[in-house]
C-alpha cells in the first residue's frame, strides 16, 4: 500500500515528531510505503499535492491541514476520486460532515492552551498572588493553533477562579525562539512588569527564558509556560527554567492516522473522530516524558 | 566679443537676411547642480536653412537643443515657434509642435525591430485597434526607399552596426515630418560615404523649407552643409554668422577664445625597435590574417570604413575578445593575451571607442575613474590603496591634460564628452604603457581638445611609446601617423608610408 | 506624409539583416519543457513502471496547480519587461483573497465576517477583489513612477504592508463558508481556463497593441521611450496596475479553489512567478520577454511538482532539486540564446 | 611615459580637495534615523509617559535584535554594489546554523546528531560553519560570473536549494544542547560586537582597498571594468564568497544566540538585509553604497521593532507600518539625494 502524506510544514519541531511517528510506524508494517510531502504552509500547494497523489494512484491520503478551513475542498476532491482521506492533528472545519471513507485523528487544541493557562493560574495562586500580570506570546497570526491557544488563555482568565490574572502584553513572536527573545527583551526594556509568561509554544517560551536570564531575572520567581513538550523544553524544565508545558502525543497521532488510513484503504470501518488527549507536563511528572518526544 | 574680428558688413548681412524666424529662443538659462550650462543664450532659426552650432565640449550645445526638444525646462528664457510664444512640457509636446531631434547618444530600443523603433507611439492600427505590422513595415520600407537607406525594416536594432543605427535614428527623425529638425553630432559614428548620404537627405529637407539645426565638431562639414552658424563658449552665446563669410581660423578663435596654431603637431622622433608584432591574427567571421608591426616611437594610423573590423582587431590584441588564431609578439617574445588584465601586465593600454559603454564608470567620480587601471600593479600595498600617492598622481594628470572640472570629486557623468575622454586617456597614461592603442581618440571632441590630444600622442611617441591609432577622420590619420594601415571588410588591404599616403589612396584601399 | 521624394535610389534592403530573424525564443524553452517531461517519462517507466504523461488526470493537475502562479506571472512578466520587478504579488493574492472571500460568504455560515452582507451575487466579491488588486497595483506604479524609488524596494514595502493588512483584516481568522456561486470559479478546470484566457489577452496586448510596444520600449531604453514622446510615468502605472489586477484575479481563484481565504495565502508566490517568467525567457534587465514563454515556464514548474510526487522523490530533496532545476533551466536558456547577447 | 609633461597651458583644473567629498550620503540616512527615533521619543512621552531613548537596555536590544540582519546586510551591500543581489543569505543562515550547531553539541545532550562528535572545541563548528557559508558563496559567485545568469535567479535557486538542504540535514529536527563555549558567542552583547567588527572591516575594505575600488567599478560599468584590466569573474566570486562567509557568521551567531538551530532559521532575512542596505543608500543599480549607511539602515529596522513594542502598537498593524516606513525611508533618501541623480 502506498499512502500519500501532506504535512503542513516540515520545519516545525512538533510536526517533525508527528511525521517521524508515522514513518517509523510504517516501517514496522510490511508493504506499506509513505510518500511524505511538504506543503510549506501553503493551502493551494496542499490541495495540489492531494491531486498529485490521486493522479499517482495512492491507496489513501493523510493530510495535516495548513488551514483547517480549507478542508471542505480537499474532502470533496478525495471523495470524488474515491480515495480515503485522514486528517491528522488539526481539526478540519467539516469534521462533523466528513464524507465516507474519511476520518480525523488529533488532539483537541482547546485543551492545550487551557491546560497550560490553568496550571500557570494554579502556580500563581500557590505562590500567594492575589493579583498577577501575565504576558502572552502568540504564534504566527495566520495560524489556527496560535489563535486557539491564545483564545484559551483568555477563556481561562474569564473564569472566576483565575480572574486575578491580567494580560499586560500580547504580541506575536511567530513561533520563533529568536523572535521570542527579542520580544521579551523589548518588553523588559519598556519596563513592563509581569509574573508569568504564557507562550503559544515551547520555542517562544525558551526564547523568553533566554531573554530574562540575560536581563538577570531570577527564574525561580518567574513562571513560564509553553506547549509541545519538545526536547529543548523538557531540558529547560529540568533546569528549573520552564514551569509548564503540554505534551501532545505526536507520534501517537501519527500512528493513529496511519492505522486509520490503512483500514479505510482496505474498506474497513473506522471511527470518524479519534482524539488523543493532551497531557500536562510539570517538573513532577517530567521524567515520564523525557523518554518520549 | 571675439566676433569683432568678423567684417562688419558680413555681420549685418547675417542679421538682416530674413526676419521670418521659424524658431527663436531668447535669454535662456539652465543650471545643473553646480554647473551653469547655459547663461543668457539666444538663438534664431530660419526656415529652409541649415544652422550649425559650434562650440567646445561642454559649451552647452546639447543642453540648448534639449530645451528646444522639450526634454529640459529652462530656468529662464522664452521660446517662440513660428512667431508665437510656446512652452514645451515634454518631448511629446515638442514632437507635436513639429520639433524632432536626433540625439548625441543613440536613443534606440535594441530589442525591437527597426520598424517598431521608427514608428513607436505612431504605430498604424487596424480596425480592431491592433498594431498593423504589415503596414508598419511597408511604411518603413517606403521611408527608407525615399531616403535611399538599405536596412531591412524587420531586423532588430541590436543587430545593426553603429553606423546603421545612426541611419535609423536619422530616418526616424525625418519620419516625424517636423519643421524643425535638430541633429546633435549625427556624423560622429559615420564615415565619409554615409556622411555624404546624410547631406543629400539634409539638402532635400532644406528644399522642403524645413529648418535644420546641426551640431558638429567637424569644421569641413560646417562649410559643406551649413548656411549659417552660431558659436557658444562656456554656456554663453558668442555670435551668429553666415558660413560663407568666415574662415576656419575665425571659427576656432570664436570657439576657443585663442589661436590654435597646429592641429596636427606631428614631430619626427627616432623610431626604435619593434615593440608589438602581430602575425596572421584572425577572429572567425570578423577579421582575417591581420599582420603588422609597431616600433617604439612610431604612430601607426589605422583607417577604414565603419565596420571594417578595426576596433575588433584592437580588442583582440588587448584580450577583450581574444583572436581565434594568429600570434602576438611583444619585444620579440610571443605572448598569449587572454584578457585585458594580461594585456595591462604587458604594459599595453586600450582607449576604447565607446566612451559610455566601455570607458566611463559613469556614476563614479573622476578620481575613481582615473585610478582604476593602474591599481592592478601600482599604488597598492597589501591590498590597501595608497590614497595620497594616487590622488596626487591623478591631480597632476588632470592638470597635464587640462581636464575642465571644479575638482576630482565630480562624477564623470557630469563632464562634457571631451573632458570625459581626457580622464580616460589619463587612466591609461597612469599605467605608463609601452603600447598604446587609441580607438577613435577624438570622436566627438572639440578642436581645442583635439589639438591637445594630438600633442599628447606626439609626446608619448617621443617618449618611445608605440602607438596604434584607429581613426575615421582622414585628416587626423594623415596628419598624425608615421604609417597608415588600411582595412576593408576584415582584411588589411595595405600599409602606406607617411610620405606616400594621400586621402585618395586610402579611400581606394578602404573600399576595394 | 510625403513619400514623393526628390532623392533618387533603388528599392533597397537586400542585404542588411534581411535574413537575421531568429527562431522564436519560445522554441528554446519549449525544448527544455519537453526535455524535463521526457526525463520524468523515462524515469517513470524505470522506477514506477508507469507513464508520466499518459495520464489525463496528471496532465490536468500539472497545469491546475500552477494556474494561480501563472496568472500572477503574466502580470509580473509585463512588469519585468519594463525593467521593473514586483515582489508584492504574493501578498496581494492573500489580500484580495481575504477581501473577496469576506464578501462571498454564505448565510449558512454562522461566523460570517459581515453577517449583513452574505449571499451576495458572485460578481460583487469578484469586482471588489479586482478593484483591490488594481488599486494596490496603481499604488505600486505611482510610487515607482513618481518617486523614482527602485521597484524592488517599492514592491518589497507593499509586500510587507499588504501581508500585514491581510492579517489585520480578520485578525488572522480565516474566512470560510463561501457561496457555491463563488467557489465555482475555482472548481474543476476553471482556474486553468482563467489562466489561459489571461495569457491570451496579454499575449495579444503585448504583441499587437501600443500598450505592448510602450512596455517593451520602456524596458529597452527608458530615455529613448521618453524622447519618443511616451508618457513613461503613466505607462508604468498602467503596467503595475495590470500586475495588481492579475494578482487580484489570482487571489479570487485561490480563495475560490480552497473554498476559504486565510492570511497566509500566496506567501512566496512572487518568487515562483518571477522564476516562471525568467525561465520563460524574460530578461530581468528589461525589454525582453513574451507571455508564451512565461506560460511554458509556468508549466515547467508544474511539471516538476507533479514529477517529483510521481517519482516519489523524498520531500527533502524536492526543494534542493527544484532550486537546481531553476538554475539549470535559465543557464540552458542563456546558452541557447548566446548569440543574442553579443 | 612622463606625467611631468611639457604641455603649456593655464590650469583650467582648479584643484583637488576643494569640496572633494560632498556631504556624506550617510548624513541623510542618519537624519532619517534620528527623525524616526525622535518620533518614537515624542509619542513615548505622550502615550506611554516614558522616554524611548533614555534607556540603556532598550538601546542595547535595538541593535542586538538586528545584529544578525546587519551582518548579512554588510555582505549583501557589497553584492548590491557590484550590481547584483543575493536572495540566498537567509537560507544560508539556516544552513550554516544547522551544520555548525550539529558540531557544537554537548555530550550532556542525549540526542546529539553525531554522538561521537560532541564537546568539540568551539572553533571547529565555527570554522566549519564559515567554510559552508564561504563555499555556498563561491558557488553563487561562480554561477553568476561564469554562466552569466542573472544574480536574482542564481541566488533564488540557491535560496530554494539551501533551504531544502537545511531541512534535509536533520530531516527537520532541531539541533539543540549546544556547548557553553559555542553559545557564548551569541550571549550578551557579543552579536553586536561581531556585527560592528564585521562592519568596520568591510567599511575599510570597501573604501581603502583595491578590493573595494574594484567592487564599485564593476557595479558602475562591468564592461569598462573589464577593459580596465579587472578580472571581473574572479572579483565577483570574491564578493559573493564574502557575502556567503558573512551569512555563515550570521548563522553561527543565530544558532549560538538561540542555543539551538532549526531548519526555519533565517527565513526572509535576505529581504530585511536588502532593505537595510537600500535604506542605507545602496543603489540597486550598482556602483553606489556604503557600509556606514547599511549599519544605519539596520539600526533603523531595529529602532522600528523596539519602537513598536514600546508604543504597544497592535501586532496586526506592525507589518503594515513597517512596509510603509521602508518605502518612506527610501523616498526620503531619494529626495534628499536628488542632486546626485541628475
Ligand atoms: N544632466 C546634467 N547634470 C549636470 N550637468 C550637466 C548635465 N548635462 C549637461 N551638464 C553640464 O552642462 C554643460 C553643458 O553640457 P552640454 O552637454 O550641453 O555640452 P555640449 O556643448 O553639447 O558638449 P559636447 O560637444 O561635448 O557634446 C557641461 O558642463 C556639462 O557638464
Ligand atoms: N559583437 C559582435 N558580434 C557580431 N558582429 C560584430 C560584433 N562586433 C562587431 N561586429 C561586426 O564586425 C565588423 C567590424 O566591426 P568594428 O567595430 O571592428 O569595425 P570598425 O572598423 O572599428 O568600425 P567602427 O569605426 O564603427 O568602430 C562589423 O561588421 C560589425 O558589425
Ligand atoms: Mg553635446
Ligand atoms: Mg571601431
Amino acid at each position: 500500500e502506498n499512502i500519500g502524506v501532506s504535512m503542513a510544514q516540515f520545519d516545525d519541531n512538533f510536526l517533525t515528531v508527528l511525521r517521524n511517528g508515522m514513518i517509523d510506524y510504517a516501517k514496522t508494517l510490511n508493504g506499506v510505503t509513505l510518500q511524505v510531502e511538504d506543503a510549506q504552509n501553503d493551502v493551494a500547494k496542499q490541495q495540489s499535492q492531494i491531486q498529485n497523489f490521486i493522479a499517482s494512484g495512492v491507496s489513501a491520503i493523510i493530510v495535516n491541514p495548513v488551514d483547517t478551513d480549507a478542508t471542505t475542498a480537499m474532502s470533496k476532491i478525495a471523495a470524488d476520486a474515491g480515495i480515503p482521506l485522514v486528517y491528522v492533528n488539526r481539526q478540519p472545519v467539516n469534521v462533523d460532515k466528513l464524507p465516507e471513507k474519511q476520518a480525523f485523528v488529533a488532539s483537541n487544541e482547546v485543551e492545550s492552551g487551557t491546560l497550560e493557562t490553568k496550571e500557570i493560574c494554579r502556580l500563581l495562586k500557590e505562590a500567594g498572588k492575589t493579583e498577577a500580570k501575565i504576558v502572552v506570546m502568540m504564534g504566527e497570526l495566520s495560524n489556527q493553533a496560535a489563535r486557539q491557544r491564545t483564545q484559551d488563555v483568555h477563556d481561562v482568565i474569564a473564569t472566576p477562579d483565575c480572574s486575578f490574572m491580567k494580560i499586560v502584553e500580547e504580541q506575536t513572536a511567530n513561533w520563533s525562539r529568536t523572535q521570542g527573545t527579542d520580544l521579551v527583551s523589548n518588553w523588559l526594556s519598556a519596563g513592563i512588569q509581569f509574573d508569568a509568561v504564557v507562550a503559544n509554544n515551547d520555542e517562544m517560551a525558551i526564547g523568553a527564558i533566554q531573554a530574562m536570564k540575560a536581563a538577570g531575572i531570577d527564574m525561580k520567581s518567574m513562571l513560564v509556560g509553553g506547549v509541545d513538550a519538545t526536547g529543548d523544553a523538557l531540558a529547560a524544565m529540568a533546569a528549573g527554567d520552564l514551569d509548564v508545558t503540554v505534551f501532545q502525543n505526536a507520534s501517537g497521532q501519527g500512528v493513529g492516522s496511519v492505522d486509520a488510513a490503512l483500514k479505510l484503504a482496505k474498506g474497513e470501518k473506522v471511527d470518524q473522530k479519534v482524539f488523543v488527549p493532551f497531557e500536562l507536563v510539570t517538573p513532577a511528572n517530567l521524567a515520564t516524558y523525557q523518554s518520549k518526544n | 566679443m571675439s566676433s569683432a574680428s568678423i567684417p562688419a558688413a558680413a555681420r549685418d548681412r547675417a542679421s538682416a537676411a530674413g526676419s521670418e524666424y521659424l524658431l527663436t529662443i531668447e535669454n535662456a538659462r539652465k543650471e545643473f547642480p553646480g554647473v551653469v550650462a547655459l547663461d543668457d543664450v539666444s538663438f534664431r532659426l530660419r526656415p529652409g536653412t541649415v544652422h550649425a552650432l559650434m562650440g567646445e565640449n561642454g559649451a552647452g550645445k546639447s543642453t540648448l537643443m534639449k530645451i528646444i526638444a522639450g526634454i529640459y525646462h529652462p530656468d529662464r528664457g522664452e521660446l517662440h515657434l513660428r512667431g508665437k510664444p510656446i512652452q514645451l512640457k515634454s518631448p511629446l509636446d515638442a514632437l507635436e509642435n513639429g520639433i524632432a531631434m536626433i540625439h548625441q547618444e543613440l536613443n534606440l530600443m535594441p530589442y525591437m525591430t527597426v520598424a517598431e523603433n521608427i514608428w513607436i507611439r505612431r504605430e498604424p492600427l487596424n480596425r480592431f485597434g491592433l498594431v498593423d505590422h504589415t503596414t508598419m513595415n511597408k511604411m518603413t520600407a517606403d521611408l527608407f526607399r525615399r531616403l535611399n537607406i538599405n536596412i531591412h525594416p524587420q531586423v532588430q536594432v541590436r543587430d545593426l552596426t553603429v553606423a546603421n543605427r545612426q541611419m535609423v535614428e536619422i530616418a526616424k527623425a525625418v519620419s516625424y515630418e517636423s519643421d524643425v529638425l535638430i541633429m546633435d553630432e549625427p556624423t560622429s559614428a559615420l564615415t565619409e560615404r554615409e556622411v555624404s548620404h546624410l547631406f543629400t537627405i539634409i539638402r532635400d529637407l532644406k528644399a522642403q523649407g524645413k529648418g535644420i539645426i546641426y551640431i558638429t565638431h567637424k569644421m569641413n562639414e560646417l562649410f559643406e552643409i551649413a548656411d549659417e552658424f552660431s558659436v557658444f563658449r562656456d554656456g554663453r552665446y558668442i555670435g551668429t554668422h553666415l558660413s560663407s563669410d568666415v574662415t576656419r581660423d575665425d571659427i576656432i578663435r570664436m570657439m576657443v577664445g585663442r589661436e590654435i596654431t597646429q592641429m596636427f603637431p606631428k614631430e619626427e622622433v627616432p623610431i626604435g625597435d619593434v615593440v608589438l608584432s602581430v602575425k596572421n591574427l584572425t577572429l572567425d567571421g570578423v577579421f582575417r590574417d591581420v599582420s603588422f608591426d609597431i616600433r617604439a616611437g612610431e604612430i601607426l594610423g589605422v583607417a577604414g570604413l565603419v565596420g571594417s573590423g578595426r576596433s575588433n582587431v584592437a580588442e583582440a590584441i588587448f584580450g577583450v575578445t581574444p583572436a581565434s588564431s594568429g600570434s602576438i609578439e611583444i619585444h620579440g617574445k610571443p605572448v598569449t593575451i587572454s584578457s585585458p588584465n594580461v594585456a595591462i601586465r604587458h604594459r599595453m593600454a586600450l582607449l576604447t571607442e565607446d566612451r559610455k559603454e566601455t570607458g566611463c564608470l559613469l556614476i563614479l567620480d573622476i578620481l575613481e575613474n582615473m585610478q582604476i587601471a593602474v591599481l592592478q600593479q601600482d599604488y597598492v600595498s597589501r591590498g590597501f590603496v595608497a590614497e595620497k600617492g594616487i590622488t596626487s598622481a591623478c591631480t597632476l594628470m588632470s592638470e597635464t591634460l587640462r581636464v575642465k572640472t571644479p575638482n576630482l570629486a565630480q562624477r564623470i557623468e557630469n563632464l562634457s564628452g571631451g573632458n570625459q575622454q581626457k580622464v580616460l586617456i589619463g587612466r591609461w597614461l597612469l599605467t605608463k604603457p609601452r603600447i598604446l592603442i587609441l580607438d577613435e581618440p577624438t570622436r566627438g571632441i572639440d578642436v581645442g581638445a583635439k589639438a591637445e590630444i594630438h600633442r599628447l600622442v606626439t609626446e608619448l611617441a617621443r617618449d618611445g611609446v608605440a602607438v596604434m591609432m584607429i581613426s575615421s577622420e582622414m585628416p587626423e590619420v594623415l596628419g598624425m601617423s608615421d604609417r597608415i594601415l588600411v582595412m576593408h571588410e576584415g582584411h588589411v588591404t595595405g600599409i602606406l608610408d607617411r610620405a606616400e599616403a594621400t586621402q585618395v589612396k586610402i579611400m581606394e584601399l578602404a573600399s576595394k | 506624409m510625403s513619400t514623393n521624394s526628390t532623392l533618387p535610389g533603388p528599392a533597397v534592403f537586400t542585404g542588411i539583416g534581411a535574413n537575421r530573424r531568429r527562431l522564436p525564443v519560445e522554441a528554446n524553452i519549449l525544448l527544455i519543457l519537453l526535455g524535463i517531461a521526457l526525463v520524468f517519462e523515462l524515469l517513470g517507466w524505470i522506477f514506477v513502471g508507469q507513464s508520466f504523461l499518459m495520464n489525463a488526470q496528471r496532465l490536468k493537475i500539472m497545469i491546475l496547480q500552477v494556474s494561480v502562479i501563472g496568472i500572477i506571472a503574466v502580470g509580473v512578466t509585463q512588469v519585468i519587461i519594463t525593467g521593473g520587478i514586483d515582489l508584492s504579488s504574493g501578498s496581494m493574492v492573500g489580500l484580495t483573497a481575504m477581501i473577496a472571500a469576506s464578501l462571498a460568504q454564505s448565510s449558512a455560515w454562522t461566523k460570517a465576517l459581515y453577517p449583513s452582507l452574505t449571499d451576495l451575487p458572485f460578481v460583487i466579491p469578484i469586482l471588489v477583489g479586482l478593484a483591490v488588486g488594481l488599486l494596490a497595483g496603481v499604488f505600486n506604479g505611482a510610487l515607482i513612477a513618481y518617486t523614482k524609488i527602485p521597484p524592488f524596494i517599492a514592491t518589497l514595502g507593499t509586500m510587507v504592508s499588504a501581508r500585514g493588512l491581510c492579517k489585520w483584516y480578520t485578525k488572522g481568522q480565516p474566512v470560510s463558508g463561501l457561496t457555491d456561486q463563488f467557489t465555482f470559479i475555482g472548481s474543476g478546470i476553471w482556474p486553468v481556463v482563467v489562466f489561459l484566457v489571461v495569457a491570451v489577452i496579454f499575449h495579444v496586448a503585448l504583441r499587437y497593441t501600443r500598450y505592448g510596444k510602450f512596455t517593451y520600449a520602456i524596458g529597452a531604453n527608458v530615455q529613448a521611450a521618453r524622447v519618443s514622446g511616451i508618457d513613461v510615468e503613466r505607462h508604468l502605472i498602467k503596467v503595475y496596475a495590470v500586475a495588481g489586477l492579475l494578482a487580484g484575479v489570482a487571489g479570487i481563484v485561490t480563495a475560490s479553489r480552497a473554498q476559504t481565504a486565510q492570511a497566509g495565502m500566496g506567501v512566496m508566490y512572487e518568487l515562483d512567478a518571477i522564476a516562471a517568467a525568467v525561465i520563460g525567457g524574460t530578461s530581468l534587465t528589461g525589454g525582453v520577454g513574451r507571455i508564451t514563454g512565461t506560460v511554458i515556464g509556468t508549466i515547467i514548474l508544474g511539471t516538476m511538482m507533479s514529477g517529483f510526487t510521481f517519482l516519489r522523490v523524498d520531500a527533502f530533496y524536492q526543494e534542493i532539486i527544484k532550486g537546481l532545476i531553476i538554475i539549470a533551466a535559465v543557464i540552458a536558456d542563456v546558452y541557447r540564446q548566446k548569440s543574442r547577447k553579443t
